[in-house]
């Protein structure tokens, strides 16, 4: 099937200071896929590459079978939305909707139906005649929003859009643009910084680090399969636990051995065949269970720093041979800080990594 | 991979350009290779090497005008930069009539460098203005005589110049400090610190860039100054408030020495790029940040 | 004294720091305003009251007829119309040299700071020099220019003079001012479609009104009090009122009428003052919004 | 963008629309001059009246104040679009304007109005250059003038007025005594300049100031002779009020008029301050050459005539180069203007007491030229400096000075 958006041996440089480098994604229609990374990898400069923004140094973009790379924005077919809004500040919210298709010169009757449909589905109805100044910040958002879906185009790019507004209507807005993109069922290619965001709406993300991508892959996968150290640490809330040590290979089963923990790595899906020296144990806070030594498990046990309650579960820290390691627990807690406790390690969920970072 | 929309941009600048390369460029081409020549009131192309630059600078007037421009712009700028933010920071105090105050402190900034000298002039004459007043009330010992004492005309300048720009100083200050955020009075006023101090040590780091603002605002104008040194003194008493500006139209009219003049300011524009092109090579990098994010 | 039983809202206390604030404001409103009352009495006294020598005193009898004279009697060589005739001149150079010069700035400062094209900093740069250099070196030379193209002497050619004057310190305050404007809004305008004049008149210009009007205010006052430029380049039939003031006000060998020349120089001045004293609001509005900024 | 152009396409088309037509037939003359007050411009309209009565098209472009004026006409000049007429003074000011061929010449209306017979030699000469006439003079100012307030004598008991500069000091020492200020000094370099030359004037001799300014005689007597000057002028220091610096003349003559002051050095236009204020010339104030001058300083204004290329303005110059030099108008011009008929054959019963002394002067040749007159711009402009110098710096010695004066010529 042919891509929607298709970036081939891309290359972004001022000078001598490489943004992006040499990178090829292929976006399937009706896709929604993230780009993920910390502040300054790139992953907004990529995104107004795509969008015709900024001029690229090599490589070329395709969208909907056409080569755009020197198209203007306008004529690539895809909608924007930006994390400050930029509503148009002196136009009304009907302005600011309509400004893009009476630029394109289309019949009054047209954009006025577009418009209300818009205006409609974003329950902007009643704004339509305010000012960006007299909305609140999930209004001037779903405006935003709204400005992309009516140039009804089929690549929609999302440059961190919900990162200026407070926790709630974060988590109200990032719903409505999950349904949106379920209902409209257009390519939607998202920037954000919030791993929440990324999990929560992506069919894919792909994790970017100075310019290169770390991973591209599902959420599960990312979650579950972190390709390196830098992805398994980005990833996951509060982060995993790492804990150095080396690999044996010995006349039986692997091992993994650290502070007189030793792990049979038997149970562990290695990519390629596991080989001794030093190396990192990666394992989730979700991946280690109280009872653990009860069904075979290698423990950790260690004694109870803090506890964080967060209503239907709680984290637990406790420190584990001059590590402080976190432990997540569903349901009530009984345990206090200084109560000790012994819990078990499931190899098949952990990762482990080798000196350069990859994934074993 | 230039795009059509950076040529409607490159297009728009296209008479600035021109403005820019001609007047600006051109002109000073035409002065520079003037101020090799000996042209007195007409350009002539007999070429006399560096003898009008000797002359400039063996020229007791010249020296002194630079001597004093460089006077004048510090205390100029200062002076309206310090009564500007005491005033803004007395009506930023919550005081009544605050309007009234503020259009009282900025009308002057509507008057020319002309009239603003002329009045100075008039103000500060030992005969006429305030110091005959006050010795009319009987004080017989009161001495204002700035315009007419060699030591004192420059501040006599400095004097007028402050009253016609601090206004505008004020102004910008002031909706600089209503910019702050109110939270941080209100940490202040926790902490117990006196209200200079906040002022002193709290506000007016924060206010760099209208400070800035303001004086490169008023910079632009020091080197040009001209209108309010011809209107208050003509460059005395002596060569006491002579300057460059000045020499230079003394000599391209009235004393019809084109050579010296065109030196005069060839110098003059040497000065301004040497304070221009440092502040620009830093801005550049600033900006070659900016552009990378 | 018994203390009081500190109970419901606090009494308003006048503080030594509130009397010396006001105090200082007192002596600050006059220095501000003694050389605009000098000037006004001046102007209501007769000469042989003014030889007096006291400049600061109330007229012993008002007397208007200085600024009679000003405005329509004064004479300048053999003719005797006041500096009426200069005031409609001023009108006809400020306004249109106050308009091109904003939108030609305006323009400038849009495309220097939201497109950058190629050489942009170089062109900046040498409009900041530009604008810190005296005009009185370009003088000689735009005399000729001017006079090549035939706009020398003429309405036409002192507005494009003004403009080309007036333009390092407009591009520069606009420049400055949508450096601040969120990069994104051009972007946004650009997916939308729009180009770089679009831009420019559907969202940057409203945008701008506050600075707009800012840098109006400061390029009218320049503008209208200019005298050097008016006197090279405008030509007998537009001189400015200030060329006319000048007439009026400075002469060598002649006698001097104080009182004319201080209603002259009031007249001259009372159009920026009037706008200052009426506009300062959205003067002040406009710099608060962000038109001057580092 | 595209407005801007319009709009200057339209400016363009309508200065050219503006440019006005030409009357073919009559003689047309644009003046460009400096006269612009109360008596200056009434002078002016005496030539204008008698212009338009012989049927020529006057137009006025006066500028207030000498460096506007000159400033105005030479970028006219830069520009090709001259005035028809440049109110100027006589001597070296013109020269380089002759010299580049930018004037026209007036010598067949001075050959048929016999200006050689009724001009002192020195005014012709000076309007003259190669030979032939190219200035129109209109009149005279004396410049060795002190105007002395007849109440402030009379108050400090003063009876006659000075014959030496010993009496001269004696006398500013009474005015001291009575409380007044002895000198109404006005502090402007081209003021200093003045008294400092008619100082000169009357401790070198006509003879041995011509030597100076026109010979840039450096020899033991001319220095000699500088020296002095200094010397009395560093002595009048001493009895001018702390607000002299950057005086107006006029202020300081208003000083006599109120008699707050004793004397007052100053050219002839300073009678006009006195008529103004209704003071009489012999009665209200006295007007005397400064002490032991043998002559008088003089400077005369004229009019230059710029090529301009147009039919009308010759005419228009070789009208106004005739009236300029008519006698009555010569009579009438200078009454307003408060100076002295160049013409020596004009009926001098109209003259009042002060003009009829500068007259008596003129006739006998008894004159010697003001600097700007015989010096170029430039050195003009290094001797208001030079003079500055010495009068602002107490402590400069004049015999040093003396010897740094000649550099002016350099």
């Amino acid at each position: 099937m042919q891509s929607a958006v298709s970036i081939k041996n891309l290359k972004i440089a001022y000078g001598d200071q490489t943004v992006i480098e040499e990178m090829s994604i292929d976006i399937a229609p009706k896709e929604f896929l993230v780009l993920l990374g910390p502040s300054g990898c790139g992953k907004s400069t990529l995104l107004n590459a795509i969008a015709g923004l900024q001029d690229i140094t090599a490589g070329e973009i395709w969208i909907s079978g056409k080569n755009v790379t020197w198209e203007e924005p306008k004529d690539r077919g895809i909608g924007m939305v930006f994390q400050s809004y930029a509503l148009y500040p002196r136009m009304s919210v009907r302005k600011n909707l309509s400004f893009g298709l009476r630029v394109a010169g289309l019949p009054k009757a047209e954009i006025e139906a577009r418009v209300s449909r818009t205006a409609a589905l974003l329950h902007l109805d009643t704004l339509l005649d305010r000012r960006p100044a007299e909305l609140s910040g999930g209004q001037r958002q779903r405006v935003a929003i709204g400005r992309a879906l009516v140039r009804e185009v089929d690549v929609f790019l999302f440059d961190e859009p919900l990162s200026n507004l407070d926790a709630k209507l974060r988590n109200e807005l990032r719903v409505e643009i999950k349904k949106l993109h379920q209902s409209l069922g257009n390519t939607m290619i998202y920037v954000t910084h919030d791993q929440v965001e990324a999990l929560t709406l992506a069919d894919r993300i792909a994790i970017l680090r100075d310019g290169v991508i770390q991973q591209l892959a599902s959420p599960a996968e990312i979650y579950q399969r972190p390709a390196n150290l830098f992805v398994a640490g980005f990833i996951g809330a509060p982060m995993m636990n790492f804990i150095e040590g080396h690999i044996e290979t010995g006349d039986g089963a692997p091992v993994f051995e650290s502070h007189g923990l030793r792990v049979d790595l038997s149970g562990y899906g290695f990519r390629t065949p596991p080989a001794s020296g030093p190396a990192t144990l990666g394992f989730r806070p979700d991946h280690l269970m109280l009872d653990g030594a009860a069904s075979g498990m290698p423990t950790l046990p260690g004694r109870i720093s803090v506890v964080e309650p967060m209503g239907s579960e709680a984290v637990l820290w406790f420190d584990w041979a001059g590590h402080s390691l976190s432990l997540r627990l569903m349901g009530d807690v009984t345990l206090r800080p200084g109560d000790g406790l012994s819990p078990g390690l499931d190899i098949a969920k952990a990762s482990l990594f080798g000196t350069d970072g990859s994934r074993l | 991979m230039k795009r059509k929309t950076n040529l409607a941009a490159t297009v728009a600048l296209l008479p600035t350009w021109l403005v820019a390369v001609v007047v600006f460029i051109g002109t000073m081409g035409w002065s520079i290779h003037l101020s090799f020549t000996n042209s007195t009131i007409f350009p002539s192309s007999t070429y006399v090497g560096l003898a009008q630059y000797q002359k400039l600078f063996s020229s007791a007037k010249w020296l002194a005008s630079l001597q004093n421009v460089v006077t004048f712009g510090i205390l100029y700028v200062g002076g309206c930069l310090l009564l500007g933010f005491l005033l803004a920071t007395a009506l930023d105090r919550k005081i009544r009539f605050e309007s009234v105050f503020r259009t009282i402190f900025l009308y002057p900034y509507a008057m020319s460098f002309v009239v603003t000298g002329l009045i100075w002039q008039w103000m500060l004459n030992p005969m006429l203005g305030i110091q005959a007043s006050v010795r009319s009330l009987g004080w017989d010992s009161f001495v204002l005589d700035w315009v007419v004492n060699r030591d004192m005309a420059i501040y006599a300048l400095v004097l007028a110049g402050v009253w016609q720009g601090a206004g505008l100083v004020m102004v910008i200050v002031l909706s600089g400090m209503r910019g702050i955020e109110a939270e941080q009075w209100k940490a202040a006023r926790i902490d117990g610190i006196p209200v200079w101090r906040i002022y002193l040590s709290i506000i007016l780091p924060q206010l760099g860039p209208a400070l800035a603002a303001a004086g490169l605002l008023l910079a632009m104008g020091v080197i040009k100054t001209y209108d309010i040194v011809v209107a208050m003194t003509n460059g005395g008493p002596g060569n006491a408030t002579e300057v460059p500006a000045k020499f230079i139209m003394d000599n391209l009219f009235g004393r019809q020495n084109l050579g010296l003049a065109t030196a005069g300011a060839t110098v003059l524009v040497l000065g301004v790029l040497m304070i221009v092109a440092p502040f620009r090579y830093a801005m550049h990098m600033r900006g070659k940040k900016r552009g990378a994010r | 004294m018994a203390r009081l039983h500190p109970n419901g809202p606090r009494p308003t206390q006048i503080t030594a720091g509130r009397i010396g604030l006001y105090l200082f404001l007192i002596v600050a409103v006059l220095f501000f305003t003694l050389p605009l009352y000098t000037m006004v009495v001046t102007s209501l006294k007769t000469m042989d009251e003014i030889r007096l020598g006291q400049i600061f005193s109330l007229p012993s009898k008002l007397d208007v007829s200085a600024w009679i004279t000003a405005w329509s009697g004064a004479c300048m060589g053999t003719v005797c119309v006041g500096i009426r005739s200069g005031f409609w001149n001023s009108l006809a150079i400020t306004l249109p040299s106050v308009a091109l010069s904003v939108f030609i700035g305006a323009v400038n400062g849009y495309a220097l700071s939201l497109w950058r094209p190629r050489g942009a900093s170089v062109l900046f740069g040498l409009l900041l020099a530009g604008g810190l250099i005296p005009y009185q070196i370009f003088l000689y030379p735009m005399v000729r220019a001017m006079a090549t193209v035939g706009l020398y002497n003429s309405l036409a050619g002192i507005i494009l003079v003004h403009v080309i004057f007036g333009l390092p310190l407009v591009t520069l305050l606009f420049r400055n001012y949508f450096v601040s404007v969120p990069e994104e809004l051009c972007k946004a305008a650009r997916v939308d479609g729009a180009g770089f004049w679009r831009i420019f008149f559907e969202i940057m210009l409203p945008i701008a009104v506050p600075m707009v009007v800012v840098v109006s205010m400061l390029q009218f006052t320049g503008i209208w009090n200019d005298f050097l430029l008016g006197l090279v380049f405008a030509g007998r039939d537009n001189l400015p009122m200030t060329v006319q003031l000048n007439n009026i006000v400075n002469t060598t060998m002649g006698e001097r009428t104080y009182n004319v020349n201080m209603a002259a120089t009031i007249l001259t001045a009372l159009v920026p003052l009037a706008i200052y004293f009426l506009s300062g609001r959205w003067f002040v509005r406009g710099i608060a919004a962000g038109a001057v900024k580092g | 963008m595209k407005t801007m152009i319009k709009l200057f396409l339209a400016g363009v088309a309508f200065a050219g629309v503006l440019t006005p037509a030409q009357a073919e037939d009559k003689p047309t003359i644009e003046i460009l001059s400096s006269w612009t007050s109360g008596g200056e411009a009434a002078a002016l309209d005496v030539f204008k009246t008698e212009f338009e009565k012989r049927g020529g098209v006057w137009k006025d472009s006066s500028i207030a104040g000498f460096g506007a004026a000159d400033a105005a006409f030479q970028n006219r000049i830069v520009a090709g679009d001259p005035p028809g007429a440049k109110q100027g003074i006589i001597g070296l000011a013109a020269a380089d304007f002759v010299g580049q061929g930018l004037f026209n010449a007036v010598d067949d209306i001075a050959k048929a109005g016999k200006w050689a017979d009724v001009l002192p030699k020195s005014i012709l000469d000076l309007s003259s250059f190669g030979g032939e006439t190219y200035l129109a003079p209109t009149g005279a100012h004396g410049e060795s003038w002190v105007f002395y307030s007849k109440d402030a004598f009379a108050k400090a008991g003063i009876a006659d007025e000075p014959k030496s500069w010993k009496e001269f000091f004696a006398d500013l020492d009474k005015l001291k005594a009575a409380g007044l200020v002895p000198v109404a000094w006005g502090g402007q370099p081209w003021q200093q300049s003045k008294v400092f030359n008619m100082i000169l004037l009357s401790q070198v001799g006509i003879d041995g100031f011509l030597k100076i300014y026109v010979d840039k005689d450096k020899s033991e007597a001319s220095i000699a002779g500088v020296r002095k000057t200094l010397d009395i002028l560093r002595k009048l220091n001493g009895y001018v009020d702390e607000a002299a610096a950057g005086r107006n003349w006029n202020d300081a003559t208003a000083m006599l008029i109120t008699a707050k002051a004793g004397v007052q050095f100053m050219g002839d236009w300073a009678k006009g301050e006195f008529t103004v204020a209704g003071k009489v010339a012999g009665k209200d104030y006295g007007c005397m050459i400064v002490p032991e001058s043998p002559g008088m300083v003089y400077i005369a204004d004229s009019f230059y005539f710029p090529k301009t290329g147009t039919a009308a303005t010759d005419k228009g110059q070789k009208l106004l180069a005739e009236i300029v030099m008519d006698p009555a108008v010569q009579v009438a011009f200078s009454q307003k203007k408060g100076s002295i008929p160049v013409r020596l054959d004009i009926d001098k019963t109209k003259l009042d007491a002060c003009a009829l002394k500068g007259a008596a002067l003129m006739s006998a040749g008894a004159i010697v030229p003001d600097q700007a007159i015989v010096l170029t711009p430039q050195q003009v402009g290094a001797l208001d400096d030079f003079v500055d110098e010495f009068w602002n710096n107490g402590s400069e010695d004049a015999t040093a000075a003396a010897e740094k004066f000649f550099d002016v010529f350099e």
